[in-house]
């Protein structure tokens, strides 16, 4: 299963990368403070729907979003 | 005398002084009195491997400098008065980033456009910093087409020794007349090496260079300076340089820089041969000024009086006089409006000073 | 690319911070696309392979520490020469790669002779444009490119044509000088026009890679603090207005001429 | 101390400069310390373009002539500003072509030489200024002949010299004349 990760200390909470995911699974929380002071995004996906499309990752600025994709095993 | 001499023009002689020590990049705009140097520039730097740009203004080709400078290699560029006005902003930046590089500057006169005839109404701007910020710049000022071509030569050894933009500042006279020159004296050379510091390939496993004038914590913006500071105070001690001519009797001495030194030779040849004692001290480095060397002279009971011509309304003196302080009479000789000195605008008041030993200042302007 | 095992899963990583990028986080407001323009250079260099070749010119703006986020030589130069210090540069190590990041201005006010002798010249450096039409870290003043009616400190009653003319058109400026290789704007509201903009920075690099001559994009930017607007509106600002006056598109191309040039041979 | 301080002046682009500097370049080769600077700042007003040549066997101070011992004048303004500065036992060459005037100082030794003809009689008027100079050597004795000669192949640019054997002779025919007048005045 695809997934994100938002880095915490460098996301700054601008929100660009909310309406960029077609599944809406960022949200703003506002649940926790970062270092800078500063509210980060939370990346919430309890039914598997991130596809890994990275469209988050490529409109954040602070280049604050990992995204992951599953390495797919060759059957032998 | 060997059979190297060339009979060259004081600003061609810069230009081969350049080539000499390596200079491989030449960016100018041109003006009068030293287009000369552009066009040769642009005509022989390739033969020695060079690069010529004529940029799109002084402004554009202290820059260029900057960034070839940064990249390791040798770089000069040239000017006259208003031009040189141009590139202080650049000379600032590049004095704080420690780039060595080296500047001309063949006086005009000002302010303003004022004319292309000989002056030297820059000292100030180039001895006491001329762009915004604390810095000096390492100052030589020759007075034969010879030292043209010898300074520039040296000019670009000790802008890489220390790491500092270097100028030769000099005047309409000395950039146009032709002279014999012998070359002997700078022996082609490469560049030191700055791989240290200098902008380069990014090699795996070396820190990246970073080349920057600005620190926006004041602690951090101290510490940089302390650097620089450390580094003129070093300059002060070690690099200090004058020339001599019949001081060792003299009871006036005249301190003369650029073309004015060389119309005070003549006019001490004349006084000598009435008896009178008159010598010249005439520093070559301007900044590093040679306070402590004329100081000397200032303590001794043999001079009764100290004289400072120079085109302008009286830049130098004040270093001279910084130097004596008050221990002697400083006298002022002034010509100036691109007006040149005769050994007689010399001669008569040397006579006035040395009937009337206890004159004070006295100021003679010239016209 | 990475591979790492989470709950016994191999995944590998797919986006991520680029390596031509240093360590250190970007300094800039929230929602600037200061960094999104920064993370897609980083990432062309990367993928060209140039990091170690590159030497970056930072100007004065708020990308006047760009020094700091990019992870190559670079030097800080005075306020619109970046590209005059690119030159010399380029001249004595034609072999690296320059990049001038500039903004508007920088390089469409104090620097703009520099820029236009530098293209008109075609030298072989790529210049990075960010105009986001307005004075960013002096704190929004009016720059050369703020839009007519558009509020600053110093054009607090809107930009009027008449007394202060029109924004000025850099990329319209500079593709008919011969020495232009590749001229192109783009945006950076969405990720579409991201993506567009990352292809179009390639090619601005693969302009001076290949020695076409001078190449430059540039980046319709967000500055939502100074437009005193929120960053999905700043975004919104540039798609719905900077659009309409800064036209995105290639203003020159030089492969595209030199196939059209081939073609009339052939045909002719 | 021998201390020659010449001017050469007439309109521009009759070569003065040239001739300033070959006889600079030809004290040089002889030994001498030399120097030439052309006319600068005011004095240059007025219709005259001029140069300065000092020869020197010790080094030279001011490259400026205020009181010359040896001047060319090729034009009549030349002659006007520049024959009352001389100093006491100059030399003085007159381009009558272009000069009518006379000198009535009796402390200058001067000769009145038509340069423009004699050129011209060699094969090309822009030969004047170096029959001047020929005219010059002949009444100031310091630089050899073969100096002068290898000075004047000097100024020549490569692609001038074809010229060289023409240049030749417009200085030895110049000096010729002067030496022609010398002789008549010293009867």
């Amino acid at each position: 299963m695809p997934m994100i990760e938002i880095l915490d200390d460098a996301c700054k909470g601008c929100l660009l990368c909310v309406p960029a995911c077609p599944h809406e699974l960022i949200h703003n929380t506002k649940a926790k403070l970062n270092k800078r002071g500063l509210y980060p995004v939370e990346y919430v996906d309890p039914d598997g729907k991130c596809t890994g499309c990275r469209l988050c990752a490529i409109v954040c600025p602070d280049a604050a979003i990992r995204v992951y994709k599953e390495v797919k095993k060759k059957s032998a | 005398m060997s059979d190297e001499r060339v009979f060259m023009k004081g600003n061609h002689a810069a230009c081969e002084g350049a080539y000499r020590a390596g200079c491989k990049a030449y960016f100018g705009y041109p003006i009068t009195p030293q287009n000369e140097v552009t066009e040769y520039m642009s005509a022989h730097i390739w033969e020695h491997g060079g690069t010529f740009i004529q940029s799109e203004s002084e402004v554009a080709a202290i820059n260029m400098i900057m960034g070839a400078s940064a990249t390791g290699a040798r770089a000069m560029t040239s000017s006259s008065s208003p031009g040189i006005s141009l590139k202080q902003e650049g000379l600032s930046y590049i004095a704080m980033m420690e780039l060595p590089m080296v500047v001309m500057n063949v006086v005009r006169c000002g302010p303003g456009l004022g004319n292309i005839a000989p002056h030297q109404g820059d000292y100030f701007q180039t001895t006491k910093g001329g762009g915004h910020g604390d810095y000096r710049l390492i100052t030589l000022a020759p007075n034969s087409v010879q030292e043209m071509a010898q300074f520039i030569y040296d000019a670009f050894i000790l802008a890489d020794k220390w790491r500092n933009p270097a100028m030769v500042l000099t005047d309409g006279t000395i950039g146009q007349m032709m002279e014999p020159v012998d070359y002997a004296s700078m022996p082609w050379m490469d560049p030191p090496d700055k791989s240290e510091w200098q902008l380069d390939e990014f090699q795996e496993g070396r820190e990246r260079h970073v080349l920057t004038s600005i620190w926006l914590d004041p602690v951090d913006m101290a510490v940089a300076h302390e650097k620089l500071i450390d580094k003129y105070e070093r300059l002060k001690k070690e690099e200090v340089r004058y020339d001599e001519y019949l001081t060792e009797d003299a009871e006036v001495l005249v301190v003369a820089i650029g073309s004015p030194s060389r119309v005070t030779h003549s006019a001490i040849r004349i006084l000598r041969q009435e008896g009178l004692k008159v010598g010249l001290f005439r520093p070559i480095t301007v900044w590093p000024f040679p306070y402590d060397a004329i100081r000397k002279y200032a303590d001794s009971k043999r001079v009764k009086a100290i004289l400072v011509p120079e085109m302008n309304w009286g830049q130098m003196i004040e270093d001279v006089k910084l130097a004596v302080l008050d221990k002697k009479p400083v006298h002022f000789v002034a010509k100036h409006g691109g007006l040149t000195f005769t050994p007689e605008d010399l001669t008569e008041p040397i006579r006035a000073i040395l009937k009337n030993p206890e004159e004070p200042n006295t100021l003679w302007h010239v016209s | 690319m990475d591979v790492i095992t989470i709950e016994g899963t191999e995944y590998k990583v797919v986006a991520e911070r680029p390596k031509s990028l240093t360590d250190t986080p970007f300094t800039y407001c929230p929602g600037c696309n200061h960094g999104t323009t920064h993370k897609i250079i980083a990432e062309v260099i990367d993928e060209l392979g140039i990091q170690h070749r590159c030497i970056g010119i930072a100007s004065v703006g708020c990308s006047v520490f760009s020094y700091e986020f990019f992870d190559f030589d670079f030097i800080s130069v005075p306020h619109g020469r970046a590209l005059a210090v690119a030159t010399g540069a380029k001249r004595m190590r034609p072999d690296s790669v320059l990049m001038t990041y500039q903004g508007d201005g920088d390089l469409a006010a104090i620097g703009t002779a520099e820029t236009i002798h530098a293209c008109n010249r075609g030298e072989r450096v790529t210049c990075i444009f960010v105009n986001n039409a307005i004075y960013g870290m002096t704190g929004g003043q009016m720059a050369p490119t703020t839009l007519l009616g558009m509020k600053t400190t110093t054009s607090p009653l809107g930009r009027d044509a008449k007394r202060i003319g029109w924004p000025m058109k850099m990329s319209e400026m500079l593709a008919p000088l011969q020495g232009a290789a590749y001229i192109a704007r783009v945006s950076m509201h969405d990720a579409k026009h991201i993506l567009k903009a990352k292809a179009a920075i390639k090619k601005a690099f693969r302009a001076q890679l290949e020695d076409k001559g001078f190449s430059m994009v540039e980046v319709l930017s967000n500055c939502n603090v100074n437009w005193h607007m929120t960053p999905q509106e700043g975004v919104k600002f540039i798609e719905e207005q900077m659009t309409k006056n800064f036209p995105l598109g290639v203003y020159k191309d030089v492969w595209q001429e030199e196939a059209a040039k081939q073609t009339a041979k052939e045909e002719g | 101390m021998l201390l020659e301080e010449y001017v050469f002046a007439g309109f521009g682009g009759q070569g003065i400069m040239t001739i300033g500097q070959i006889i600079a370049y030809a004290g040089m080769i002889q030994d001498f310390y030399t120097a030439w600077i052309p006319s600068y700042g005011p004095e240059s007003r007025g219709g005259t373009a001029n140069c300065n040549v000092v020869i020197s066997d010790e080094i030279i101070g001011s490259p400026h002539t205020h009181h010359p011992n040896g001047v060319i004048v090729m034009n009549a303004p030349s002659f006007d500003k520049f024959e009352p500065l001389m100093a006491p036992g100059g030399v003085l060459v007159v381009n009558t072509n272009l000069s009518p005037q006379r000198s009535e100082r009796d402390d200058l030794s001067v000769v009145y030489i038509p340069t423009a003809d004699i050129a011209t009689e060699v094969g090309h008027p822009v030969l004047a200024s170096v029959a001047a100079l020929g005219a010059f050597a002949a009444t100031r004795e310091v630089i050899d002949d073969a100096n002068m000669e290898k000075g004047i192949d000097w100024a020549l640019p490569a692609h001038h010299k074809d010229m060289l054997e023409m240049n030749l002779k417009a200085y030895h025919e110049g000096k010729k004349a002067a030496e022609a007048q010398l002789k008549a005045a010293a009867k």
